[in-house]
């Protein structure tokens, strides 16, 4: 069986998966940011892949974009990390918990 | 001469109810001028029912009152005034025992302080009780009815410091409103069913035939008014109490005149009782007659000497509803009697109390006849217009009460034996606590010290006295009956005897009745002359033994009335209550509140604020959505 | 030859992936950074065989060059002593995995119906000079939008990192 | 200015004003309130008076469109229903203002939210617009709220304010789906109530949805009405309002409800209420029998007068569930007199309240020999409230009675019972242990009330109640063509079932046909109906041409 | 040239936003503050200058990427009223920003970009760029006051799940693209009976989550306590009303332009996530006793009435929701204005410490009463007449779709719950304390300046105005909705 569409979409399915397991399931932000990488590196593969498949660039202008804001999610999130280890020493989630209910 | 003096029947009705106004509004602290006033108002009143009786005007003037036509039948409520022989005689009754009275209280309430709030009490009622007299429909007569009752609560409590009297007003309206219930519903279903509330259609109507219970029910219920006013049994326990009133509002309230609206309303309406194939009259005769029986009884062991006199009204109260049972029993019958006792008993009954007035004045509110004695000689005025009064309501000849007494006796040889002989044993038991009265207060000797002090009452009290003493004494000369016949059956009344005939007319009518009537009342003279002509203590308890006491505690009807309220309505009110706090209040309105705030409370621990636990039910939320959009 | 480098990187791809979030040995975040650039790196290169290889480079560039870097940088001033006395929470790791292969299963459909998509065979489009044309004119208003992205993110970054005035 | 919006809006402008006004200036306060509320009553007067009788014809009307895309009118106008009601609205108001002499704190909040609540109410009334019908009468609630809250009585104001808040505002809401529904259901596009009945003459709404806006509206203006088993809010509420709140929600906006059945429910959802009427009779009952029962075990005189006036609304329950001329007539007449009645007694409970601290019945006694003129106005409230002749209450009651009997026969007797009994044994009980009997050492300096500023607003009140009581053709002469008017379309289709109710209580026996052929054209022949029917159209016709005129 | 003029208005603001960045260069630190100013002039300015734009009909420009109509014009007008607002709200609090306030300002201005350019979104990677620079420049704003650890908190919570809903999002947008070949809206809805459906539908359901989590709406609600309470006040009320209803603009343009029938059919998704939210948000609301935080509940359930609106798919239903929307901005204008003034830090925030505003201001205690009051949805104030218009909607619905009248139930009845919630705010405010704690001894008045005052009778008069006279903005929410040919 050739390789197509199918097989990579697979790939980008469960690569999306993980970084859904990864959000939820690790306590470190800056690990989470990581996921969140891979989510959006799963939605990159899946567009590039419709793309090639569909005779369609537009697949790709939108992994552009895509870059170029994971890079400023990622520049945002880890100054804050930084501001929030400035304030309190630690990158842990569950030492975020002082609003609730 | 005659069509412009109906709308004087306007001037017997207004003056009362402009006085009690003019008081409330400007002279509730002037003594004076509320009395002046008052007085003035009743005495009008009299004037113009005096010719309004002399010129024998007939018929009806009307104001409506209410009026709304919905295209398939209209409700018209009027205030109309009807002047035929029964309301004329009757307003004569009203106005002008109330005068005397009027100005008897001049003497009796000297020196109260809220001799203006009496007046106006006075002046309301007499407003009420003449509308009740004029009214020619339901609704009027229902309207009046209830100023009536509210006026006799407003009078029996006039000393409300004292928690006897404002129990006893409480007792008496509360009392009055459950036969009103009955009466307000009979008037309802007569309107159903006739779609009239006049007397006069209404007659027309009910003559023409109706469903064959109707009549029954409708006359039973219009009957339970007048139980309540009539204080008939089983509604009689709030007349005695109401002797906490001053002593002249008894007289006119509680003896001439409100009790005995029951009874002219059962006049007024007889048509409604005396259509065919109703089983109302049966009932009304044995109430009537079973209230004289009960009440004469009591009477026996009471020792208040209002309270005897309130027991002998309702004694007598049931001798008029009697006769009312009786007329209604065969066809073609009229209540006279009734109507006829009702007139005579108003005046003596009058007299009566407020020569019981001028003792309890001259005692200083000493009511305890045991404690009295020896006052026929200090107050002689006082003792001889009531041994007068007393006799007419023996029925002794040629006392006026002997005349009307007869009259329903001898209804009650020809209607049914068995009510007669009830009937002369209330006469006998009626002339025995009479006499008792008379010789221990009047009579005997002394029994305590405050007989000592009593002086005759003023001239202001004593006239009253004097003057009714008249009407007691004469009125079965007059030809009363024959008056009353004229009014219902046209043409009758006219071929009346001189005054000699009227003396001896019992006797030929009907002699059965006629003799054995005087001869119980003669028995009960000299077995209270026997028993209490020289007592200090009263012999009977000791005579009678365990029976005598069912009779002293008034065979225990307050007591039972009481337990069966706490019984019934008590604990309904007791369970309404619970249920609005615990079941509406409580477990539904709170209970719905409550749960609400419950799974709030529940539903945010959702938000523990935890990022993963939040990323979590992010993706959960996601899962679900995606699954019952599309599909596992 | 391509099918075989479509396997080697895709097993790459998600090997290293889950070793990023859930790596069973270390629980290091310098470990997770360091497998987040292999992902990156074989994923650039699922591009290449998608013909796609002006996004194969500007991945390699931006992510491996310039994020990753970032966050290495960021990791070495945490503590990283501390991460290591941290508990594992199973519950999240069994939680996430529970909803996370459901999802999985629910996209199923995605390969699936992949076949309706791809009508002819796969074609070359991949050429920079048109995606360049396609950026400067149709896309240009997004294009310039997200420079605002750039702009806004770097004040933020520089504001939120900076050291506060004392 | 036309005369129904100089009506409305002197009390609005009037708040604005004291908005305006600094805090400082206290005394202008209660004089702005005064002079507010008075003019709206010698406006109210003056349209009372002026009232053209014997027609249903909408009079003063005022018609500015307000927003064209959903057919919503600022439209008012008085007829028979409210005229009454309006007068005795800003009577109560102004009598409202009168007893609060006793506000010493924050005088400015507390008049302006009470002349809130008097524009609100007020134009609730004379609105014929479903939108701003429902729009006035919730300015009310607010004020209602922070006005218990305030100025409010008891240890539990809070858990009050909060219940009467929520269950008002629930009802109100239900009676809005169900407006709104209507709306949808008559196609008319317009929430004018003018223009929707006209258009429901022509296009009635289908009976399945009637079935189901009816009941709507029913439980939603019944939770305003306090209908029973949804009255609990009415006595936690009134026994912690402020006296002028208390006789301003209980005398006047309570009225809302009962107004809104007669003028929107009935009246366009014939059928519906045909069908529910006897839900809405039995449950009359409850507010009757059962809330009357609850009164006769209260302690304390407020939630005496709270529960009294809760079971009083089944007598204009009643009435209209009757859906007969003479019953809706009575219900109006009820809904008037009620609204006086209830004002006095918590204008008197109020005045009691400041006096003596406290309006336990247990703590009181004798305080007539102490208190004639209130005491002795007291009485009559309380007599007036047993449904005794001379005041208004009785021919409402009357007429009530009357016209639910061939309908409803049992539960008028029941209601009898209820009116006759229950109330006066609650009535007298307060009397009795209030003012009757000993009066207690410590109770000995209680003042009257002192001077005629005092005694006017209790006088104006029991006033109001003894020449309605006296005079009721002032009433019924008014409401009787418009009362015809809201029943007209009920009518059609209720006479068989008249004649029903009336084989099923007097039997198909001849005598009676005979007898009952007698009262003229009681089972409406034909002649009745269309002789209805001609005077409705003509009706319609006159207020076409007034439309035409606004247009 | 014709394509520049199209977007005049998001250039006029996106260089409004540069100039303040820019001018913060030479402005001393004391003046900071007139920046504030300037750019809440030039706002109002461009808001003015708004309604000089005419549209005769629908234009598109960039190739299709941006659609200037009534629809995207009503939008745009009101995130610039809102972002004037919350200006004049961030100069109140300028003494409480740490870290820059022109930047504070500029930030808002480029959200205020992003949204507008949301608005006009014709294009799926015009929305995709659009939300992430608001939801860019909202990490940013959250996290502003970085010397409080809540905000902190507030800016990583706000972050990760934020990301996590744009990556459902642009998934779903991958998916689109996969299942129809295009990302164009006007191309997708003639495509979308072609190519495979069910992923069609999956990608479009992404999308939907992803933008419900700018509604605050179940499924993605969570977030939305948390972050009101963090965040510096004025960034709260931008995300509350910019932020949801550019979520609202592209929901209305996604499944009523961009998928239709698909849109269509989903009508019992946004019935049920309307009954959930509005359940969630009110029945969690309850027991709160922090005003923001109750504003963070608050506002997801009336994320769940705008969802009632929408799920009508009729233009009375549109057209409600846009009132609404206009009503909300009032009212929390209001509300967030009081707050910024008396709460300075989340924790005065606490609704018993409200005890006495109306001695300390008795123009704040009305500001904020009246907007309760209109939250509450009680006539006359703006609140009600919009909850009136979605109720009407939901009922017009009916006949069609029963479960309508089951939604306009639930409507009803978190109505009635919310009441006591926000009542008890006006207990606060006007009731005399009862507990110990909530008696204030001797309170201290606060002062307030004429341009607050302004600020506060205009968010008050137009409660009132949109209460009292809809007819004018009903008009305009009508005309808007006309846009869409539904």
């Amino acid at each position: 069986m050739t390789v197509g569409l199918a097989h990579y979409l697979t790939v980008s399915v469960v690569l999306f998966c993980l970084g859904l397991l990864g959000v939820i399931a690790r306590r470190n932000v800056v690990i989470v940011y990581m996921a969140l990488e891979l989510m959006l590196n799963a939605t990159n593969l899946a567009l590039v892949a419709f793309s090639r498949f569909n005779h369609n660039l537009e697949g790709q202008v939108m992994v552009f974009f895509i870059i170029t804001v994971a890079a400023a999610e990622v520049a945002v999130g880890l100054a804050l990390i930084v501001a929030l280890y400035r304030k309190r020493q630690t990158a842990h989630v569950e030492d975020l918990a002082s609003m609730r209910l | 001469m005659h069509a412009a003096s109906t709308h004087l029947a306007w001037l017997v009705l207004l003056p009362p109810l402009g006085a009690a106004a003019g008081i409330t509004l400007l002279a509730l602290n002037r003594p004076a001028v509320s009395a002046r006033l008052s007085i003035g108002a009743i005495l009008a009143a009299f004037g113009v029912s005096l010719v309004l009786f002399t010129q024998g005007v007939e018929g009806r003037t009307a104001w409506t009152w209410l009026s709304i036509d919905d295209g398939r039948g209209t409700f018209v409520a009027e205030l109309g005034l009807r002047l035929d022989h029964l309301s004329c005689l009757m307003l004569l009754v009203v106005t002008g025992v109330g005068s005397v009275i009027h100005i008897y209280s001049l003497g009796y309430m000297r020196g109260d302080r809220s001799v203006g709030r009496y007046f106006a009490g006075l002046s309301l009622f007499s407003f009420s009780m003449l509308g009740i007299v004029l009214a020619d429909n339901f609704l009027m007569l229902f309207i009046c009815w209830e100023l009536v009752g509210v006026s006799s609560y407003l009078l029996i409590g006039f000393w409300f410091e004292r928690p006897a009297a404002a129990d006893a007003s409480k007792k008496a309206f509360l009392t009055n409103r459950l036969g009103d219930f009955g009466f307000l519903l009979g008037i309802i279903l007569l309107w159903a069913a006739f779609g009239t509330l006049d007397f006069a259609e209404l007659e027309q109507r009910i003559g023409a035939g109706t469903t064959p219970w109707l009549p029954s029910l409708v006359g039973l219920l219009i009957f339970c008014g007048a139980v309540g006013k009539s204080a008939q049994f089983p509604l009689h326990v709030w007349l005695p109490d109401a002797m906490e009133g001053p002593t002249p509002v008894s007289a006119l309230i509680h003896a001439a005149t409100m009790v005995a609206a029951g009874v002219y309303m059962l006049c007024r309406v007889f048509f409604v009782f005396a259509a065919p194939g109703s089983a109302a009259p049966d009932v009304i005769a044995w109430v009537g007659g079973g209230t004289a029986l009960l009440a004469a009884l009591i009477a026996v062991q009471q020792n208040d000497i209002k309270r005897i006199l309130a027991y002998s009204t309702l004694s007598q109260l049931g001798y008029m509803v009697l006769a009312v049972g009786l007329a209604g029993m065969a066809a073609g019958a009229h209540p006279v009697p009734a109507m006829y006792h009702l007139t005579t008993h108003a005046c003596f009954k009058a007299l009566l109390f407020l020569g019981a007035g001028s003792v309890i004045c001259a005692l200083r509110h000493e009511q305890d006849i045991w404690r009295m004695g020896g006052l026929a000689r200090r107050m002689p005025i006082t003792f001889w217009t009531f041994l007068a009064a007393t006799l007419a309501l023996c029925g002794i000849p040629p006392f006026s009460g002997f005349f009307s007494k007869d009259a329903i006796l001898a209804l009650a040889w020809e209607r049914q034996p068995v009510l007669l002989g009830l009937a002369v044993a209330v006469a006998f038991l009626t002339s025995f606590y009479m006499f008792r009265l008379v010789w221990v207060a009047f009579l005997g000797p002394a029994k305590s010290q405050a007989p000592d002090h009593a002086r005759e009452s003023p001239a202001v009290m004593t006239l009253p006295l004097l003057v009714l003493t008249v009407p007691s004494v004469v009125a079965g000369f007059w030809g009363i009956d024959s008056y009353l016949i004229e009014h219902f059956r046209p043409g009758e009344g006219l071929s009346a005897p001189g005054w000699l005939g009227q003396l001896t007319a019992p006797f030929h009518h009907a002699p059965v009745a006629a003799f054995s009537g005087l001869i119980a009342a003669l028995l009960g003279i000299v077995f209270a002359w026997r028993l209490y002509s020289h007592r200090v203590q009263d012999p009977l308890p000791g005579l009678l033994d365990a029976a005598a006491r069912p009779l002293r505690d008034k065979f225990y009807f307050d007591e039972f009335y009481g337990r069966l309220i706490a019984w019934t309505q008590d604990t309904l009110a007791r369970g309404a209550d619970a249920v609005d706090r615990w079941v509406i209040g409580g477990a539904l309105v709170k209970g719905a509140s409550g749960s609400i705030e419950l799974c709030g409370r529940l539903l945010r621990l959702v938000q523990t604020g935890s990022l993963q636990t939040y990323a979590f039910l992010f993706v959960l939320g996601a899962v679900v959505a995606i699954v019952l959009m599309l599909g596992w | 030859m391509q099918d075989i480098l479509f396997y080697v990187f895709a097993a790459l791809t998600l090997v290293c992936g889950f070793l990023v979030v859930a790596n069973p040995i270390s629980r290091s975040p310098v470990t997770s950074a360091l497998f987040l650039v292999l992902t990156i790196v074989s994923l650039s290169g699922l591009f290449v065989l998608l013909h796609a290889f002006f996004l194969a480079a500007v991945q390699i560039v931006v992510y491996a060059g310039a994020a990753l870097v970032l966050f290495l940088f960021v990791i070495m001033m945490l503590d990283l002593k501390a991460e290591e006395r941290r508990r594992i929470t199973r519950l999240g790791l069994i939680g996430g995995g529970l909803v996370a292969v459901a999802m999985a299963w629910l996209f199923r459909v995605v390969p699936r119906e992949a076949a309706l998509v791809a009508s002819g065979p796969a074609h070359v489009e991949g050429s920079t000079p048109a995606l360049g044309a396609l950026l400067f004119t149709q896309y240009l208003l997004p294009f310039e939008a997200i420079s605002l992205v750039l702009v806004a993110g770097m004040v933020g970054a520089i504001l939120l990192s900076r050291k506060e005035p004392s | 200015m036309d005369s129904l919006t100089f009506i409305i809006f002197c009390p609005l402008i009037g708040a604005v004003l004291i908005a305006l006004i600094p805090r400082s200036f206290e005394v202008l306060f209660r004089g702005i309130t005064l002079g507010a509320t008075g003019l709206s009553l010698a406006g109210a007067l003056w349209i009372f008076s002026e009232f053209e009788l014997g027609t249903a014809r909408i009079q003063y009307e005022e018609l500015v469109p307000w927003v064209y895309s959903l057919g919503i009118n600022y439209h008012l106008g008085v007829d028979g229903l409210n005229v009454g009601l309006l007068l005795m609205g800003a009577l109560v108001a102004f009598a409202a203002t009168c007893v609060s002499s006793e506000i010493r704190e924050r005088q400015k909040e507390f008049y302006l939210l009470l002349l809130l609540m008097t524009g609100g109410i007020l134009g609730a009334f004379a609105s014929l617009d479903l939108f701003f019908f429902y729009f006035f009468h919730e300015l009310a609630l607010v004020p209602t709220f922070i006005m218990i809250g305030v100025w409010g009585r008891g240890a539990n104001r809070r858990e009050a304010a909060f219940t009467i808040t929520l269950y008002l505002s629930l009802g109100a809401l239900i009676a809005l789906v169900g407006l709104v529904a209507l709306y949808l259901e008559t196609g008319a596009h317009t929430f004018d109530v003018v223009a929707m009945t006209r258009h429901v003459a022509a296009h009635p709404v289908s009976e399945s949805a009637q079935n189901i806006i009816f009941p709507l509206l029913m439980i939603g203006f019944g939770i305003l009405v306090s209908l029973w088993p949804f009255h609990t809010w009415a006595p936690l509420g009134y026994g912690a309002a402020p006296t002028a709140t208390a006789m301003l929600h209980a005398g006047v906006i309570k009225k809302f409800g009962l107004y809104g059945l007669l003028r929107i429910a009935v009246p366009l959802l014939p059928e519906g209420a045909q069908r529910w009427v006897g839900l809405l009779a039995v449950l009359c009952l409850g507010n009757l029998v059962y809330c009357g029962l609850v009164a006769m075990r209260q302690k304390n005189f407020g939630l005496l007068i709270a529960n009294s006036s809760v079971a009083h609304m089944g007598f204009a329950f009643l009435g209209i569930a009757s859906l007969s001329l003479i019953g809706v007539t009575g219900a109006v007449v009820v809904m008037i007199a009620h609204g006086l009645l209830a004002a006095l007694t918590f204008g008197l409970g109020g005045y009691l309240h400041q006096r003596l601290g406290t309006l336990e019945m247990a703590q009181m006694g004798g305080l007539l020999r102490r208190l004639p003129f209130v005491g002795g106005v007291l009485i009559m409230a309380m007599l007036a409230g047993c449904g005794l002749p001379g005041f208004a209450n009785f021919p409402g009651e009357i007429l009530v009675l009357f016209g639910a009997f061939i309908r409803h026969p049992v539960i008028v007797s029941l209601a009898a019972w209820a009116g006759l009994i229950i109330g006066a044994v609650y009535a007298l009980r307060a009397v009795r242990v209030m003012l009757h009997g000993e009066l207690p050492q410590r109770r000995h300096d209680t003042p009257d009330a002192a001077n005629a500023w005092r005694k006017l607003p209790y006088a104006l009140l029991l006033a109001a109640l003894v020449v309605f009581g006296c005079f009721p053709r002032l009433l019924t002469d008014r409401i009787v063509a418009s009362a015809q008017q809201a029943i007209a379309s009920v009518q059609g289709s209720s006479v068989a079932e008249i004649q029903h109710a009336d084989d099923r209580l007097f039997g198909g026996s001849e005598p009676t046909k005979a007898s009952i052929g007698q009262r003229g054209a009681f089972y409406a022949g034909q002649e009745g109906i269309a002789a209805g029917r001609s005077r409705r159209q003509s009706g319609c016709s006159i207020r076409l041409t007034g439309n035409a005129a606004h247009e | 040239m014709s394509d520049l003029t199209a977007i005049g208005l998001e250039l006029a603001v996106m260089v409004t936003a540069l100039a303040v960045l820019l001018l913060d260069l030479w402005t001393p630190p004391e003046q900071k503050r007139q920046l504030g100013y300037v750019a809440a002039i030039a706002v109002g300015v461009i808001f003015v200058a708004s309604f000089a734009v005419l549209i005769p009909e629908p234009r598109m420009a960039f190739g299709g990427m941006y659609r200037l109509d009534e629809l995207s014009l009503y939008f745009k007008r009101f995130f610039l009223l809102t972002a004037l607002v919350v200006l004049l709200m961030s100069i109140e609090i300028a003494d409480r920003i740490e870290a820059g306030f022109p930047e504070y300002c500029a930030l808002h201005l480029f959200a205020l970009t992003g949204m507008m350019l949301a608005a006009s979104a014709y294009h799926f990677a015009m929305v995709f760029v659009a939300l992430e620079l608001i939801a860019v420049t909202f990490y940013i704003l959250t996290s502003y006051q970085r010397r409080r650890l809540a905000s902190l908190e507030a800016g990583v919570k706000y972050l990760v799940l934020s990301a996590v809903a744009s990556a459902f999002l642009v998934y779903g947008i991958a998916l689109v693209f996969g299942a129809s070949g295009t990302l164009d809206f006007a191309r997708l809805a003639d495509r979308s009976n072609t190519g495979s459906h069910r992923m069609l539908e999956l990608g479009l359901l992404l999308v939907f989550l992803g933008l419900t989590f700018k509604l605050a709406s179940v499924p993605f609600q969570f977030w939305a306590p948390d972050v009101y309470q963090g965040a510096p006040t004025p960034t709260v009320a931008f995300l509350a009303l910019g932020s949801k209803a550019a979520g609202v603009a592209l929901l209305i343009r996604v499944f009523h332009e961009a998928a239709p029938a698909i849109g269509r059919g989903w009508h019992g998704l946004f019935a049920g996530v309307s009954a959930a939210t509005m359940l969630y948000g009110v029945l969690c609301a309850i027991p709160q006793r922090n005003l923001k935080r109750l504003l963070g509940y608050s506002s997801i359930a009336n994320g769940g009435l705008v969802f009632m609106g929408l799920s009508t798919f009729s233009a009375p239903g549109l057209s409600a929701v846009l009132y609404f929307l206009a009503a909300y901005l009032f009212t929390l204008g209001a509300a967030f204005f009081v707050l910024c003034l008396v709460a300075p830090t989340a924790e005065d925030a606490d609704i018993p410490a409200l005890t006495g505003l109306h001695r300390r201001s008795p123009l704040l205690a009305a500001a904020l009463a009246l907007s309760m009051v209109s939250l509450a949805g009680i006539p006359p104030l703006a609140g009600f007449f919009g909850k009136f218009l979605l109720i009407k909607a939901a009922l017009e619905n009916g006949p069609s779709w029963p479960a309508m009248y089951a939604l306009a139930s639930v409507a009803l009845l978190t109505a009635v719950i919310s009441i006591s919630y926000y009542f008890g705010v006006i207990r606060a405010i006007y009731w005399p304390g009862e507990t110990e704690r909530e008696v204030v001894r001797d309170p201290e008045p606060i002062v307030l300046s004429g341009l607050t005052r302004a600020v506060l009778w205009f968010c008050i008069v137009g409660m009132l105005w949109l209460g009292i006279a809809p007819d004018k903005m009903l008009i305009l929410a009508e005309h808007a909705v006309r846009a869409l040919a539904l």
